[in-house]
């Protein structure tokens, strides 16, 4: 399977354990990518609360090279590991669609650099969808080679990749999944983790630090309320926030959380048996040594659900589609 | 053909037409047109003046054929026949030109618009010159009646029937009759008890002598026409000989074997798997459920034919198949309640104590699984607070965008008997609009606001046990802003309820194509008019009542079953009915056995003769779509009102100022 | 009436192949009773009249005369205008004269394309100087006139009044005896003839009615040429996939075309109740197209059963094959609709 | 001609779906093209493609059919037999030189009026762009005989024959 490839920015600099580890795991999945040529920045979520029309031409740029380079093969599907980038490029491709005008306005700005973008022509998907979606757990499954039997996981989605609402989106937009039967099908435990698609404060922490500061502990109590030995992330945002900030909430609210959070990618170098090295760990700031220790221990059977009382009222049945 | 004398007149509707259309004018140029005896314009064609216009003109001038061009047939085309037909002439020599709803209401171009009406009303006269007298058909009505589903408007349309003398087979899917009314506890906005208004009606339904009830059953095949449906049904084997059963119990109470009740008990309780949904089930006899018995899975067990006092268990039982013959078919197969599994973000199925409105029912049903008491799912807590979210599926463009119309009302019975049954305990209810129209409801709702329950207008965003704010933590918090006062609000509660919504059956379609009629989007069956005819469906002789014709409370269900038994028994008394006799027939003269139109007939009408190597056309079948007609390529079908000359003259007339008559062109 | 007090016959050819004259053939040993009743006055293919001789005739001169072929040219509206006026008995005779037949499918498309097929795009055409048909032109002896081709194909009954058709192409011995002897009873016997303007020769049923070929409920996923399948022998084709024309044709032929396993092709024309073949052929055939049920989206049932509609190449010229002069439209529309018309 | 060309058109509705939602557009004043002039049939399914080819061949520019949506017809799945004939139909038509834009399906259902209304309005600009068919005139080239294309000419003479 090949698709174009648009790293942005973060996974040039902070987010480099996702790039990493995004291209170690590629190949055992079967995924090749062609990075796209000449790429710019796609304005990350400030641009666009400024001015539209300019932060859409600088996100549509890519699409038309997209489009123009016609990435070898790839039925010109242009893969974004960023949610934040995933996001622009798909709002730009949709709401291009939607008005006339906009497509207008947008193609006389990239005429300037002898581009033009025919919106619907790139498919822009996010990472964590090809590797669900295309790859699939079963494939996925046949590669684990080292399980990560114990380790309690809470998938974090953030606010990104499943919105918004009028778009079509590859996983529920209230209650995602994708990520935690991957995690679990690479032998996790996945713990219940009801704000996993909520927002961790994005660049709020720029902006105003005490409104981001509180989103970042609400999402790390939850997960620690859990039990969660780490939180996965699909979003180099939020990593960072997660990761960067949690010495300051615990400093501004009194908590002492000591969460390790990691790329899925990496989760899936690991289960692979790809060395740790190839994967970009210890580029966190919450060390994950000591939860990755955690792993290989056989699976604990199931942390005895307690049986329910006789008295107790039958939950109700989840079938196929729980 | 001979000269037919036309009388045409043009319809002023007041200014409604004369404002827009010259209408002197479309009368004087159709005074001209080839045919046309008179042609005058008048006021009101529809008042009882106009219509003496047009008896005294064929009664006077001798008209053979009349045309009005007023509003759309499907107003007056019924009062126009009727002028024709006391006048002494066949109503089907009567045609309309619709110059109101398609023409003066939809433009303001009098040019055009009087243009407009002169094609309308030559295409009618072209038209009408063609068409023959027809008189109706008649239809015997078989007395008996097929009911289909047993809840509480099949039960009613049932009794109704067959307290006048009829014979009703009443079919239900479930083990007993009683449907969702049989769950509830108690009904708003009375409170009285639902089981004791609902049992003595299914016990009459269950003893009645012009009843046959056939519950745990289900239609296979539907043929015929009205008046003479035949009803083919599968009588599932219940393993139990009903002769000898007397519906002791012991049977169920020697079943070693427990599973969790998914349909009677809304999945809240257990039930064995010999087992009557219900004590008061009518009928009374238990059925075995073959996926859990140990009999049927390893061939051991037998307790509850070993201890059958009567040797009623036969565990060889099977399906049964019936054949029987109605006149007419009710159907009220009633709704299924939304699945609040579809809402991730309200956590029902993960977060315990989050419960559907119909568990919330058999929960405070002394006869339900925790005996009327309120209790969280560890079955022995009480709740200290309850939410109860509005609009569950209902109001949302994600699910269905129609009002679930009851739940309103639920909801604020749920709210009244968590007061009554735990004091102290608050109630909030998330709703969007408190809708409560019925007789006594909004005085129910008031009742509610004194009694104390918080009411928060806002749809609620999300149900969580995230904690966030002191006080918060172990409870379920319900987030939702509050429209009242702006702003977001987090309400920490023990138990949430969630009012889901009705939704048509999941297999609606399947029966709205087995019983051959409509149904809509959203799966409810379509009635004839939604204003002037909600009982009856497109398919003559099949009615609906119910639930399954969209969301309806008891009293509205009740009404509903009780004006289709009306309907129907309407129908039986009359013996005969007289139909439209706008049917198609096939000339066998001239049929060549190609058996092209055999496929086309969706009510099976077209039957196809071997040994005479010809199609016919079973007229009492036919419902005169013409679509065989259309189909045939040797032009030989008829279809009678709509013919091919009327058609084609009508395209003749329509078009008679952009019409040059082909001819014989010299050279090139 | 001839001198030798014998009825007068004359057949001739305007647009056509020829086939009608061997069908007159063909009805063997009765040819003979034929040349017995008849005095043979104009029959360019048998006997040596030239047309002034026809013109010569008084009017009404000619008892019976069979015209076949369209009218291609104006030399064929010409002798269609001299034929009628000294004929008592004007028979269309074969599908050309009655519809159009093969001729009339060059109405699909212009005169101009017609000519550069026939005279310049022809692979077996060597015409280096491109040189196309005049209409007139000089020649040392004076100048020299040559018909109008036409811009369109038209039936007999386009041009002059027509006492009756004969359809078929060719039309059947059998038939052709048949209506002869009708003429000649009347003729010598005074026996009355059929109405003006009826179809004669032919039946008011369709080809299914003779065809032996067993019939169930139709229902198709395909549609197939004939070089894509092989019939499954005793089997209505059309249930096959085969577009067969004889539900919507009138019998007479005997179905002769189905039973060697080739679809009808519609020679003998429509069914008295049908106003135009093609019409109805399609209405039929594409009614029992067994694909699309209404439960699917509006967008899939659309895409399922357009499908099916793209395994049939060439509706019009199969549906028309025979009837495209007579059917209501008569010709494709090349230059209406701002010249957006399809045919070339 | 400089006045713009108000193009006819002839519109087969169903009586039960199509027709309603005419006369619901028409109660609910809602106002579109007069241009379309309505014949009633039981079901689109009576539509017998010679109708259509009639009302074209007499002067008609284009012609609507319209129906119930499928899954909604009253006589079940008269509306499907209609979309088999129509597709066909175009593709035939399309051979004779009318434009797909000419003959249009439309599923309105009873309470569709404005999307009845919308169709018909635009399909009257669609044809209205196509111009007029008037096939007797234009296509067989009776009266003006505009039918003719140029005679042959620039075309070298012969010299023998």
């Amino acid at each position: 399977m090949k698709y174009g490839y648009y790293p942005g920015c973060s996974l040039e600099r902070n987010a480099i354990a996702y790039h990493q580890s995004a291209m170690a795991v590629a190949g055992p999945m079967g995924i090749e990518f062609d990075e796209l040529d000449d790429w710019n920045c796609c304005g990350a979520t400030e641009y666009i609360s400024i001015d539209l029309l300019p932060a859409y031409a600088l996100i549509s740029r890519n699409l038309a090279l997209a489009a123009q380079q016609e990435l070898e093969g790839n039925g010109n599907q242009l893969v974004a590991p960023c949610s934040a980038c995933f996001l622009n490029l798909k709002k730009a491709d949709h709401y291009m669609a939607e008005s006339p005008e906009l497509s207008e306005n947008v193609n006389s700005a990239l005429a300037a650099g002898n581009l033009h973008y025919e919106p619907g022509t790139v498919s822009v998907r996010h990472l964590l969808d090809i590797v669900v979606d295309d790859v699939g757990f079963n494939a996925i499954a046949e590669k684990v080679t080292n399980p990560l039997y114990n380790l309690r996981i809470a998938p974090y989605y953030g606010c990104m990749i499943v919105r918004p609402g009028n778009m079509k989106s590859f996983d529920d937009q209230e209650y995602p999944t994708s990520l935690d039967e991957l995690m679990s099908t690479l032998g996790a435990e996945v713990v219940d983790f009801p704000l996993k698609a909520h927002c961790c404060g994005g660049h709020m922490t720029q902006i105003s630090e005490s409104v981001a500061l509180e989103l970042i502990r609400r999402l790390l109590k939850n997960a620690s309320d859990y039990d969660a030995d780490m939180i996965v992330t699909v979003c180099p945002m939020c990593q960072l926030n997660l990761d960067a900030y949690q010495d300051a909430v615990n400093k501004k609210f009194g908590t002492n959380y000591n969460i390790p959070i990691l790329y899925f990618t990496q989760m899936i170098g690991l289960a692979f048996g790809i060395s740790p090295d190839d994967l970009g760990f210890g580029k966190e700031i919450v060390d994950a040594g000591p939860a990755l220790a955690k792993i290989g221990a056989e699976p604990s059977p199931k942390a005895k659900e307690k049986r329910p009382s006789k008295e107790a009222l039958p939950m109700p049945s989840m079938g196929e589609d729980g | 053909m001979n000269k037919e004398k036309v009388g045409v007149y043009v319809c002023h509707c007041g200014t409604n037409i004369a404002g827009v259309v010259d209408v002197e004018d479309v009368a004087t140029w159709a005074g001209e047109q080839d045919n046309v005896e008179i042609a005058r314009d008048y006021k009101f064609m529809c008042s009882s003046l106009g219509q003496d216009l047009i008896e005294d003109d064929i009664k006077e001038k001798g008209l053979t054929r009349v045309v009005v061009a007023a509003c759309s047939p499907h107003m007056h085309e019924k009062t126009f026949r009727g002028a024709c037909e006391r006048a002494g002439l066949n109503p089907f020599l009567f045609e309309m030109a619709n110059i109101r709803e398609h023409n003066s209401w939809a433009t303001n171009d009098k040019v055009a618009a009087t243009q407009k009406a002169k094609a309308l009303v030559n295409a009618a006269v072209e038209r009408v010159v063609f068409q023959v007298p027809l008189e109706k058909l008649p239809i015997e009505i078989n007395p008996n009646t097929l009911i289909v589903g047993g809840g509480i408007s099949g039960i009613t349309a049932a009794l109704e029937l067959a307290d006048a003398g009829n014979h009703v087979y009443l079919v239900e899917r479930e083990p007993s009759i009683g449907g969702h009314m049989a769950q509830l506890d108690k009904t708003f906005p009375t409170l009285d008890c639902s089981a004791c208004i609902l049992t003595p009606k299914m016990v009459d339904a269950g003893q009645h002598p012009n009843i046959t009830l056939l519950s745990y059953s289900e239609i296979e095949e539907v043929d015929g026409y009205l008046g003479n449906f035949t009803i083919t049904v599968r009588k599932k084997a219940r393993c139990v000989i009903e002769e000898d059963c007397t519906g002791c119990g012991i049977c169920e109470e020697k079943c070693p074997i427990k599973v969790v009740d998914d349909v009677f008990e809304a999945g809240l309780g257990y039930r064995k798997v010999i087992y009557r949904p219900f004590p008061q089930a009518v009928p009374k006899y238990p059925v075995i459920d073959k996926e859990n018995c140990t009999y049927f899975l390893r061939g051991k067990c037998k307790a509850c034919q070993i201890f059958c006092p009567t040797e009623a268990i036969d565990f060889e039982q099977e399906d049964e198949i019936l054949k029987f013959q109605v006149g007419n078919i009710i159907l009220t197969t009633g709704f299924d309640l939304f699945d609040a599994r579809r809402i991730p973000q309200y956590g029902y199925g993960r977060l315990a104590n989050v419960f559907t409105s119909l568990e919330f029912e058999r929960m405070v049903n002394a006869a339900g699984p925790t005996g009327g008491n309120i209790f969280m799912r560890d079955g022995v807590t009480e709740p200290q607070s309850v939410a109860i979210i509005h609009c569950v599926g209902s109001r949302d463009k994600n699910y269905n965008e129609y009002c679930s119309k009851v739940c309103c009302m639920y909801s604020l019975k749920f709210a009244h008997l968590v007061h009554e049954r735990l004091p102290g305990a608050d109630v909030y209810n998330f709703y969007i609009d408190m809708r409560t129209p019925g007789k006594g409801y909004e005085e129910f709702y008031h009742r509610l606001l004194e009694e104390g329950t918080h009411f928060i207008r806002g749809r609620a965003a999300e149900v969580t046990d995230a904690a966030r704010l002191p006080g918060e933590e172990g409870k379920l918090i319900v987030q939702a802003e509050d429209t009242l006062i702006g702003k977001q609000r987090r309400i920490p509660v023990d138990m949430v309820l969630l009012s889901a919504g009705i939704e048509a059956r999941g297999d609606s379609k399947e029966i709205s194509q087995l019983f051959r009629m409509g149904c809509d989007f959203d799966g409810f069956f379509t009635e004839r008019h939604p204003k002037l005819d909600p009982v009856a469906t497109m398919t003559e002789g099949i009615y609906i009542a119910g639930a399954c014709q969209g969301p309806k409370d008891i009293p509205d269900s009740v009404a509903q079953a009780a004006a289709a038994a009306a309907r129907v028994a309407g129908l039986i008394t009359q013996g005969t009915v007289m139909m439209e006799p706008v049917r198609a027939s096939i000339n066998e003269e001239a049929c060549s056995g190609c058996r092209i139109c055999n496929t086309m007939c969706p009510y099976n009408a077209i039957v196809f003769h071997e040994d005479r190597n010809v199609s016919e056309v079973i007229t009492a079948l036919c419902q005169g779509c013409g679509t065989c007609v259309a189909a045939c390529p040797s032009g030989i079908i008829t279809g009678a009102h709509f013919t091919n000359d009327q058609i084609v003259s009508e395209i003749e007339g329509i078009l008679w100022d952009v019409r040059s008559e082909p001819e014989l062109v010299p050279g090139d | 009436m001839a001198d030798s007090g014998k009825p007068t016959l004359a057949m001739y050819w305007a647009s056509s192949c020829g086939g009608c004259e061997i069908s007159v053939l063909n009805i063997h040993d009765k040819i003979l009773v034929v040349d017995e009743v008849f005095d043979i006055v104009f029959f360019p293919c048998i006997a040596d009249f030239k047309t002034k001789d026809v013109k010569g005739y008084p009017d009404g001169y000619i008892d019976v005369c069979l015209f076949n072929g369209a009218i291609r040219n104006s030399e064929n509206e010409e002798m269609a205008h001299l034929l009628r006026q000294k004929s008592k008995v004007l028979v269309a005779y074969g599908s050309c004269s009655y519809e159009g037949c093969i001729p009339a499918l060059s109405n699909l498309t212009t005169k101009q394309a017609t000519l550069d097929t026939v005279f310049l795009e022809n692979p077996s055409i060597d015409n280096p100087d491109k040189i196309l048909p005049q209409t007139s032109y000089k020649v040392p002896e004076g100048e020299l006139d040559i018909p109008v081709f036409y811009h369109t194909v038209k039936s007999l009954d386009q041009v002059v009044d027509v006492d009756y058709y004969l359809p078929g192409c060719p039309p059947e011995p059998p038939q052709i005896w048949a209506v002869l002897e009708v003429i000649v009873s009347a003729l010598l016997e005074g026996a009355p003839l059929p109405p003006k303007g009826s179809i004669v020769g032919a039946r008011d049923v369709a080809v299914c009615e003779e065809c032996p070929l067993e019939k169930h409920e139709k229902s198709i996923t395909r549609f197939y040429r004939p070089h894509e399948i092989t019939p499954d022998p005793g089997l209505c084709l059309l249930e096959q996939g085969i577009v067969c024309m004889g539900i919507a044709t009138r019998a007479g032929c005997g179905a002769l075309c189905p039973q060697v396993g080739i679809g009808c092709r519609g020679c003998y024309g429509p069914l008295g109740d049908v106003e135009d073949q093609g019409a109805k052929m399609l209405s039929a055939i594409a009614s029992v197209i067994g694909v699309g049920d209404p439960s699917m989206e509006e967008d899939e049932l659309e895409r399922e059963i357009q499908a099916v509609v793209d395994t049939l190449p060439d509706p019009a010229g199969t549906f028309y094959r025979f009837s495209m002069a007579h059917s209501l439209l008569r010709r494709a529309n090349v230059n209406g609709g701002n010249g957006k018309g399809e045919a070339k | 001609m400089n006045e713009q060309f108000e193009p006819v058109i002839v519109g087969f509705l169903c009586n039960w779906c199509s027709y309603r939602a005419a006369d619901l557009a028409g109660t609910a004043r809602i106002k579109y093209a007069p241009n379309m002039r309505t014949i009633r049939v039981m079901c689109s399914g009576r539509v017998d493609p010679q109708f259509v080819i009639k009302a074209l061949r007499e002067g008609a520019d284009g012609v609507m059919i319209a129906g119930c949506h499928p899954g909604e017809c009253h006589y079940v799945e008269g509306n499907i037999k209609t979309l088999r004939r129509f597709l066909l139909l175009k593709k035939m038509l399309k051979q004779l030189g009318v434009e797909d834009e000419r003959i249009q399906l439309v599923w309105a259902s009873a309470s569709e009026g404005t999307i009845l209304a919308d169709a018909v309005d635009r399909m009257t600009e669609q044809v209205r762009e196509l111009g007029p068919l008037n096939w007797q005139n234009t296509v067989l080239g009776g009266g003006n005989g505009q039918g003719q294309p140029a005679p042959i000419e620039n075309s070298p003479v012969a010299e023998e024959v």
